[in-house]
């Protein structure tokens, strides 16, 4: 699918759309609505996900889902409030999510619900509870 | 009964730290876990402390073996943030090197792979051959495993008219061994018994576990960035995608071995087909906000980088995803069901580069008693 | 099997491919990026090269006021040499560092 | 009186530990040399062995904590013991060894084994988990080349009506080399492979495949031990090679070419020298098998052909 054609499926579950050329786009949404997409995705035979990315701007981390949808690449981004930073698992819609939401949940302290195994990937096993290296306030605490 | 075999973080077969733990019944694998993180330098988080430039040599610093397909996919990246496109013959020449990079990585994957199954003529052969390659590039990188080629808005060296013939009589003497590989491959009796039917990964695992890369392509899975999602010079470089059916290891090391002659014919083609023209423009490193994902095939497959800018000569946030991460969900269903002997070649049938894989995390020295131990020896060792 | 022996027995009649390191020397080809070395003569002291440096490097001398190159951190990428506007800098074909001292691995 | 000193000088020098072991480094430096020629690459210098024992004889002698026994350490010495032990029972300088008995084979063979054993014993003692696999998978491969090996020296027994070494070696100075025997070729290359197992040269170095498990059962030994590990298998590899020269290819014999007496050691040591480099070629162009499969190798290809041989020995007189 082109830009458009993943344009026009995920349209209704999501506030806003970037399409940067024929192969890139960007859509924000929110995670009630993740699962329909992900359902929508997954009907039109989209199986590949790149990378799960978060990004810590502040007062919300972001996270991007990025999906390969041969040959346009969708990223999705779910903002999440500080205050409750829970994601539901997309790992029984897409079992190769495994890895990155692991890594996602140690990194920037995501919650990621129902997650299958949700111990530490990178980070070793005497890693204080409830530090998150890719967190903004971490940064400023080990300068 | 049950009982674990470690593997790491030490082990001859392994040419990295890795931890990888069987769970086995007899000589049967039924489980295994894989822990990550002994080469962990925090490279995401650096990246956001150092400018534009600078990042360009930490990203080369991601992986030893690709470290072209690294810098070339962040410069990309940088460069569409920044709304340039580089030279022509910039893209060429990038082509050029990303191509040799292959080479030089499938040869060293055959000659570890030859090693894993003990074949050792094979592995001196392989790395024989693969010493052309790396004089090439030295010849014109003048590195012999760290380009440093590549800058935003271009490359740093052009290849002179000089190099061809010497680049042409190199290519023919690989194209050569590697053919006599590919026959040695499938003729002989040994390989075929040490490398067929095990580590199979089937092509619906293939696919749920979004493997990428030639453990992908070995599957019998179609994919490859080059001809998906074309970035530089490839929209005008012709060029086949070798896939197997089998998924075992022995179609793993055949997807690789034609791809090196797949690559030889790239660069061959890249070479006659160069435009002519300046190599390099320059570019503003103050980016204004935005984000971007740039995606490249990386000798292992699929390479994925993120960045958002905000502004200053600083990146927000790099995000990298190298190919072997992406493969370690796919692991499990190669192994479990196999035998102890198999181990050694099954891991390196997906060729892992952990240091690719462990980069994420920033290691503090506060934080973690036995961190500040190993960090002040590294330092009082440093002084 | 006989495709490997054929090349083996090859092999044994062949001049090995290997050369015996430090008796045999193979030169590094042109704009090779060995050791970096400076020039103080050539140096006007603008201090691009320690703004150019993505592994900082480089740090001024505090006796002669000159830049120097640590090669315990220096990675040979060779951005120093293509910045400086005097061509001070130049990459040689050095490229046996190794050093019992890690201090004194310098190019003053 | 002379008996004693005869032994001595046998045991320790001629053909004992001092020839045995200057022979035996010397032929494993020829075939790392070889080696690395055959790989294309210079390979290390012919005396590189002498070099490396002198360099893991000065070495501090450490034994790790969970290997602390008696086994552990006695070993090697017994191995080494025994494989000496067998150079007395070859013929090197002609058809008579330095020891006979009324049935020497049988005694070389029971004296081959105990290198082997003496390597799972240590293994098992090292209290790691690569000297335990390691010391498994010898088992395994001792079953299955031992069974290959002795059949076709029996095909030889039957051939020669003998079991003594002397008089193979007498038997095929009168009626030509028993390998040129067509009933016994089959049994000749059954006992080739089955070296082949004995030495651990690849495709057999399954016990001690490095990127498997290490070094297999001799992973936790290091300096002195480790180097009398290596001198036994060293002298081991001199020692096949020699029971395999003397049992197929003729045994030592003397020649006089040109009015000058050539003694038969120098025919011996031709003879051994060629069949290593007969072993180095094969395992410079084959990948290492797994376990199961070199068992499975054994017990149908290489068994078959001991058998065929010694069905042929017996029916076709």
């Amino acid at each position: 699918m082109h830009s458009n054609e993943v344009a026009t499926l995920v349209k209704k579950h999501v506030d806003d759309i970037r399409i940067v050329d024929d192969r890139c786009l960007f859509a924000t949404s929110d995670k009630q609505r993740l699962e329909n997409i992900l359902r929508a995705l997954r009907v039109q035979k989209v199986t590949h996900i790149s990378a799960i990315t978060g990004v810590d701007t502040g007062n919300v981390v972001e996270v991007i889902y990025h999906f390969d949808c041969q040959p346009a690449e969708l990223n999705l981004k779910i903002p999440l409030p500080k205050d409750d930073l829970k994601i539901p698992t997309i790992t029984e819609i897409f079992p190769g999510a495994i890895m990155y939401e692991r890594d996602l949940m140690e990194m920037l302290g995501v919650k990621v619900e129902g997650h299958p195994d949700p111990r530490r990937l990178f980070l070793p096993d005497d890693w204080p509870e409830g530090e998150y290296p890719l967190r903004k306030e971490w940064r400023e605490k080990s300068k | 009964m049950t009982f674990v075999v470690p593997i790491g973080p030490q082990h001859p077969a392994l040419k990295e730290p890795e931890f990888f733990r069987f769970e086995v019944r007899g000589e049967e694998i039924v489980d295994v876990d894989i822990h990550l993180g002994y080469a962990h330098r925090g490279i995401e988080e650096a990246f956001s402390r150092r400018n534009y430039k600078h990042n360009i040599y930490l990203s080369e610093r991601i992986c030893g073996i690709c470290n072209v397909v690294h810098s070339t996919t962040y410069c990309q990246a940088v460069e569409q943030l920044a709304g340039v496109e580089p030279p022509e013959r910039a893209k060429y020449i990038r082509a050029i090197i990303m191509e040799l990079e292959r080479i030089h990585s499938h040869l060293l994957w055959l000659g570890i792979a030859a090693h894993q199954i003990g074949f050792n003529t094979l592995f001196m052969l392989a790395w024989r051959d693969r010493e052309y390659v790396m004089d090439l590039r030295e010849m014109i990188s003048g590195g012999r495993v760290h380009s440093a080629t590549n800058t935003i808005g271009g490359v740093r060296r052009d290849v002179k008219i000089e190099h061809v013939p010497t680049f042409l009589r190199g290519l023919e003497k690989l194209e050569q061994s590697t053919n006599y590989y590919i026959n040695l491959f499938k003729s002989d009796r040994t390989i075929l018994a040490r490398c067929t039917n095990l580590g199979v990964l089937s092509k619906e695992d293939a696919i749920k576990f979004c493997t990428v890369g030639p453990t992908a392509r070995a599957s019998g899975l179609k994919t490859d960035i080059r001809r998906d999602d074309p970035y530089g010079a490839y929209d005008a470089l012709s060029f086949d995608v070798a896939i197997e059916r089998d998924g075992d290891v022995w179609a793993k090391g055949m997807v690789r071995l034609r791809e090196i002659l797949e690559s030889i014919q790239i660069v061959r083609q890249a070479l006659k087909e160069m435009p002519g023209g300046p190599i390099r423009i320059r570019v503003g490193l103050q980016i204004p906000p935005n984000e971007t994902i740039e995606r490249t095939e990386a000798p292992r497959g699929e390479l994925l980088y993120y960045i958002r800018s905000n502004g200053t000569e600083i990146p927000e946030r790099v995000r990298v995803r190298t190919p072997t991460y992406g493969n370690f969900a796919s692991m499990k269903s190669m192994f479990v069901g196999g035998t102890i002997a198999e181990i050694p070649i099954v891991i390196w049938g997906i060729d892992p580069c952990f240091a690719c894989n462990d980069r994420v995390t920033l290691v503090d020295s506060r934080t973690g008693k036995t961190r500040i131990a190993s960090f002040d020896e590294l330092r009082r060792w440093r002084k | 099997m006989p495709r490997i022996l054929s090349q083996v027995l090859k092999n044994l009649l062949r001049k090995p491919a290997t050369v015996k390191y430090p008796y045999v020397r193979v030169k590094p080809p042109k704009g090779y990026r060995g050791a970096p070395v400076i020039d103080k003569e050539k140096c006007i002291r603008c201090w691009l090269c320690i703004r150019a440096c993505p592994d900082r490097a480089i740090s001024v001398n505090k006796e002669t006021k000159k830049p120097s190159i640590w090669h315990g951190r220096c990675t040979f990428c060779g951005e120093c040499a293509e910045v400086c506007p005097t061509r001070a800098i130049t990459m040689t074909e050095d490229f046996e560092l190794a050093t019992y001292d890690i201090q004194r691995a310098r190019s003053e | 009186m002379m008996e004693v000193v005869n032994f001595v000088i046998n045991s320790l020098i001629f053909p004992g530990l001092l020839f045995a072991s200057l022979v035996g480094l010397l032929y494993v430096g020829i075939d790392r040399k070889v080696t690395g020629h055959m790989q294309h690459r210079i390979g290390p210098p012919i005396w590189q062995e002498y070099l490396d024992m002198g360099k893991l004889l000065s070495k501090e002698d450490i034994t790790p904590g969970p290997a602390q026994s008696l086994v552990f350490n006695t070993v090697p010495l017994i191995a080494l013991g025994a494989i000496v032990a067998v150079m007395l029972f070859l013929p090197i300088t002609s058809a008579q060894p330095a020891l006979t008995s009324v049935a020497d084979l049988i005694v070389i063979i029971y004296m081959l084994n105990i290198p082997a054993i003496c390597i799972m014993l240590g293994g098992y003692s090292s209290g790691s988990p690569f000297g335990a696999s390691g010391a498994g998978r010898y088992v395994v491969q001792l079953l299955s080349y031992e069974f290959v090996f002795i059949l076709a020296i029996i095909a030889v027994v039957a051939r020669v009506g003998s079991l003594s070494l002397g008089t193979v070696v007498g038997y095929q100075v009168q009626q030509g080399w028993l390998v040129l025997d067509w009933r016994l070729l089959p049994a000749a290359i059954a006992a080739l492979i089955a070296a082949q197992g004995k030495l651990l040269r690849v495709p057999f170095d399954i016990p001690e495949a490095e990127s498997e498990i290490v070094h297999g059962a001799l992973t936790e030994y290091s300096g002195p031990k480790l180097a009398i590990w290596r001198l036994a298998y060293d002298i081991e590899t001199i020692v096949v090679a020699g029971l395999l020269a003397a049992l197929f290819f003729g045994g030592p014999t003397a020649y006089v070419i040109g009015g000058t007496q050539i003694p038969g050691v120098v025919d011996f040591l031709v003879k051994t020298l060629a069949i290593v480099l007969f072993t180095t070629t094969l395992r410079n162009i084959m990948a290492r098998l797994r376990i199961d499969q070199a068992l499975k190798f054994y017990w149908s290809f290489a068994a078959l052909l001991a058998i065929i041989s010694l069905v042929l020995v017996l029916a076709v007189p």
